[in-house]
């Protein structure tokens, strides 16, 4: 059909893009980032909202089948890249898109032509409200509900199991925080990193004595995240700009003014200190994690050396599942979003310890 | 009772067809606009055929259930927003006269906007998702914190010309625009709107941090449904106000349309710029201001406005 | 009822618009619905039903609100007759207010209006 | 208008009759809501627009908050497993019907009265008048009511007060509070 074919060549221009982040995979993410800014393609929030399901870095095990899953709740047309090499991000892009502009249904996917696994499932149960099926306890999708726990009024109510993460807008590569929760407040957590380990070599390109502009981009690129999940779109947009011109190869000295502009742009607003006011965030509260990062990026374009230049260490991931009890959801995501464990160094010492 | 004026009758009833394009193509317009701001902060190019395009991507696209899901409100929900928001644009004077010159026309626009309560809930309750739900929720929270001061800022609009016609509201406003005696019930209102609509900086039940809340997991027709009946009840809602606020047409040189069109072009541009200043505010923070602050606010320009009635009631 | 016939034909329009951009969808859309999608959390596959009960944190603000929404069916009325009633009017209807208020601001002070 | 009002009555009793069909509480408040909204569209067949309208308002407004109860508190709120919203299905169906019965046979039977004089042109304006004048007294007692209803809801669903939030003497300046927010 004629018209469908137009409808998808004029959708194929700006595809959403669900990037998939590894942990040890930063600078892959980082050009994937870079280039999807450039062609103002928006980054999808989910994989109902996705057509180009796109994977930074090799995956490991437990990693492959989170982004098989996600592939698999993408709606069609869609297509899956891999970028492990920064060269190539822009040809993988223009082929993803073209692969869309051009989508026919009969095209086999990516990943083997098989019917999709969930068609095999038996019937369905979604619209049946009439309580046809006499199956009495037999519940759909085979999932459980949710079982009864005391809140903190110490009434008993369901909580709900649920894994936050790894693939949640502006959330650290390859964490997952398993939550129990009730409404959307967090009774019980626990942290972990999917597939420690994998590629954790990948920053030897960025030195661990870092340059100044390395530092500013890095704390950049956590200032972007942290207002993205603050949901304030504008100054997470800047950021991630003067981030890319920096890792461009722009000197901290040229962006300097930018970046003050940004950062006492964020510093003045009242609103954002009133929103993440009074959120515990383990040692050190949101509000003052936001106050620090603020700082160092304004030392790091400055030209000061940066603070401690000992060896990072990994993410107390304890520590921050211990932060985000008792947190209402949004809250936790500012709390994670603050505290941005890196979670490349947690690959590099369980990879350690292993060796 | 007001005199029975020689109240300008309703637009002939074709023009029922008329405006759900109209306002299709006003919120293809905020979409473009919107677009095209989010590209320059990110250093992109502009794209005047983003709005077509996303619409396309849609309508070709795959529609999705989730396990178990509750597929009847879920899909109902998206519905009922773009329905309702055009139920809701049918008491808007397009120029002097509105598609249904209501005699409670405002009362009307209450009770239609109200139906987004349910729609969002029910959008983020049907797909069996926690995260949807949590979006979903937000929402109602959002909505028990925006709902008071938004009626009290239409009330109050309403008792500056003491009648619930939207088209007697702009007559009343003959002499002077009401934002000039009601000025935080015209902030308020638009506050209110733009929370209605879940728009930024009150956008947490489709938030980021939830991967799309309440949206989630909608894909393709669907999408588009919810997606467009959002705009179409955020251009609705703020175009409410140059009836209620800014005199609806008045204005020197142009047609009362042409003043509509320019009065509510302004307005949406405005509330596009503030939401880029803000972050997003939460419900859980927002309630306690709305409820101490907003509410007595509103309540006393009510009282003032309410003062300058008995005032030029006196007097005639 | 004449008033409301265009309102009618509104919601006929409007519902037909939504059900001919269904069947648009439904003819180019290019494969048909996907089912038994398992719902997204991130990445993973979901434990349990996200449908449990749900509890929420602002209960008590939903009853204030309730109480203080049932005002709002007076109040429209109420802007019609102001100047024909006179000061009695204002003065009632925001000695009304003021009551509610009072509820209001004793709501405040209890921490009803937060998330408890 | 007499079609819209056999269409009306029908969506009214059906989506009422779908209430105790539906297994999931989140249908059911909804099916109620419909149920509700028929009757406002024929409320507003009757002539009065406001009370219509304003039902339309209160109402899903209201469905909506009883949706969140009713998730809240009652199990199996999706209906993933069959259940029912009758319990003793005999009794009650029996009551229903009986209930239905006597109604309608009294709408039946009733020798109405003929209408004597006009309505007010403007009934939304006479609510008002009626409200401010012959009403002032239950309006008034309605306000105390409702008062009373936010300080007893307030004390009877907070388990924290004031003197948890600003401490024995009350001379915390900043609540102390789980969550944080609102403007002090």
């Amino acid at each position: 059909m004629d018209l469908r074919r137009l409808l998808l060549r004029l959708a194929a221009a700006r595809p959403h893009v669900l990037l998939v982040a590894l942990p040890g995979a930063t600078e892959a993410r980082l050009a994937v980032e870079a280039e999807l800014g450039r062609r103002g393609w928006p980054a999808a929030v989910s994989p109902a909202d996705a057509d180009v399901l796109l994977v930074a870095g090799p995956a490991g095990p437990a990693l492959a089948a989170v982004v098989g899953r996600v592939w698999e709740q993408m709606p069609e047309p869609r297509v899956r890249v891999v970028v492990e090499v920064v060269a190539d991000v822009s040809g993988t892009l223009d082929s993803a898109a073209s692969q869309l502009a051009s989508w026919t249904a009969a095209r086999p996917e990516y990943g083997g032509p098989g019917p999709r696994e969930q068609e095999h499932r038996g019937p369905e149960h979604g619209g049946d409200e009439h309580g046809g099926h006499g199956g009495g306890m037999e519940m759909p999708g085979g999932l459980p509900m949710a079982d009864l726990g005391e809140d903190r009024d110490g009434l008993m109510l369901d909580r709900l199991h649920v894994a936050l993460g790894p693939v949640l807008p502006d959330w650290p590569a390859g964490l997952v925080l398993r939550v129990e929760l009730q409404g959307d407040v967090i009774q019980e957590a626990e942290a972990e990193v999917l597939d420690p380990g994998r590629g954790g070599s990948s920053r030897g390109d960025v030195p661990a004595a870092e340059d100044a502009r390395h530092a500013a981009a890095r704390h950049l690129d956590g200032l972007a995240r942290f207002l993205g999940v603050a949901g304030w779109a504008d100054p997470a947009a800047r950021a991630r700009r003067l981030r890319d011109d920096l890792l461009a190869g722009a000197e901290p000295a040229a962006v300097r003014g930018q970046v003050h502009a940004l950062t006492a742009r964020v510093r003045r607003s009242r609103t954002l200190r009133w929103l993440v006011r009074g959120i515990p965030a383990g040692e050190r509260a949101v509000a003052a994690r936001l106050a620090d990062r603020l700082a160092a990026l304004d030392a790091a374009v400055d030209g000061a050396p940066p603070a401690q230049p000992g060896p990072s260490r990994p993410p107390d991931l304890a520590a921050l599942a211990r932060a985000v009890v008792g947190a209402e959801l949004a809250a936790a995501r500012l709390v994670v979003a603050a505290v941005d464990p890196d979670t490349d160094l947690v690959a590099e010492e369980r990879g350690a310890r292993h060796a | 009772m007001p005199e029975p004026m020689s109240a300008p009758a309703a637009l002939p009833l074709w023009w029922v067809v008329v405006l759900p394009f109209l306002l299709v193509a006003v919120a293809a317009a905020v979409v473009a606009a919107d677009a095209s701001l989010t590209a320059r902060a990110r250093g992109a190019r502009a794209d005047v055929l983003l709005p077509v395009r996303e619409a396309g991507r849609l309508l070709v696209g795959q529609r999705r259930r989730t396990v178990a899901a509750d597929s009847v409100l879920w899909r109902a929900g998206g519905a009922v927003l773009p329905v309702a928001a055009v139920l809701a644009g049918v008491v808007l004077p397009l120029g002097l006269r509105p598609v249904a010159d209501l005699s409670v026309g405002v009362v009307w626009f209450n009770a239609m906007e109200v139906l987004a309560w349910a729609a969002v809930w029910m959008v983020g309750w049907g797909p069996n998702s926690a995260l949807g739900l949590v979006g979903g929720y937000r929402f109602v929270a959002q909505g028990l914190a925006y709902e008071l001061p938004h009626m009290f800022a239409i009330i109050t609009a309403a008792l500056g010309a003491e009648s619930l016609r939207p088209t007697d509201i702009v007559a009343a406003q003959r002499g002077l625009w009401f934002v000039v005696i009601m000025p935080v019930a015209f902030v308020v209102y638009l506050i209110s709107a733009t929370a209605m609509a879940f728009w930024g900086p009150f956008d947490a039940p489709v938030g980021r941090d939830v991967a799309g809340g309440a949206a989630a997991e909608l894909s393709g027709v669907d999408r588009l449904v919810f997606a467009g009946g959002r705009r179409l009840l955020l251009v609705v809602a703020v175009a409410l106000a140059v009836p209620l606020f800014l005199g609806g047409g008045a204005g020197p040189w142009l047609p009362a349309w042409l003043w509509v069109a320019v009065k509510t072009a302004v307005l949406l541009a405005l509330v596009l710029l503030v939401r880029r200043r803000f972050p997003t505010i939460r419900a859980d923070r927002f309630t306690e201001v709305a409820w101490i602050v907003l509410v007595p606010l509103t309540i006393v320009q009510a009282l003032v406005v309410a003062l300058l009635v008995l005032n030029r009631g006196g007097a005639g | 009822m004449d008033e409301f016939v265009p309102v009618l034909a509104a919601l006929g329009v409007v519902v037909a618009a939504v059900l001919l951009l269904y069947g648009a969808a439904r003819v180019l859309a290019v494969r048909p619905p996907a089912l038994e999608i398992v719902p997204f959390s991130g990445g993973l596959a979901p434990t349990e039903h996200a449908f449990s009960r749900f509890h929420v944190r602002w209960y008590p603000v939903t009853m204030v609100f309730l109480a203080f929404d049932m005002e709002m069916i007076f109040m429209y009325p109420w802007t019609l007759v102001v100047s024909r009633i006179g000061p009695s009017a204002v003065i009632e209807m925001f000695l009304f207010l003021g009551i509610l208020l009072a509820g209001v601001v004793y709501a405040w002070r209890e921490g009803a209006l937060r998330w408890t | 208008m007499t079609v819209l009002f056999w269409i009306l009555a029908v969506v009214a009793v059906v989506a009422g009759f779908a209430v105790f069909r539906l297994n999931s509480m989140a249908q059911v408040t909804f099916a109620l809501l419909a149920s509700f909204l028929a009757v406002a569209g024929l409320v507003m067949l009757l002539g009065l627009g406001y009370l219509g309208v304003v039902i339309v308002l209160m109402m899903v407004i209201e469905m909506v908050i009883m949706a969140v109860f009713m998730v809240m508190y009652m199990m199996n709120p999706a209906g993933l497993m069959p259940m029912a919203m009758y319990h003793n299905k005999s009794g009650s169906m029996a009551i229903a019907v009986g209930t239905f019965a006597v109604l309608a046979a009294g709408i039946l039977l009733t020798d109405w009265p003929t209408r004597r004089g006009a309505p007010a042109p403007d009934q939304t304006f006479a609510l008002g008048e009626a409200l401010m004048g012959g009403q002032m007294l239950t309006m008034m007692t309605l306000g105390v009511t409702l008062f009373a209803t936010i300080v007893g809801t307030v004390v009877l669903a907070t388990a924290r007060g004031r003197y948890d939030r600003f401490g024995d003497d009350l001379d915390r300046r900043r609540a102390d509070d789980p969550a944080g927010g609102g403007p002090g």
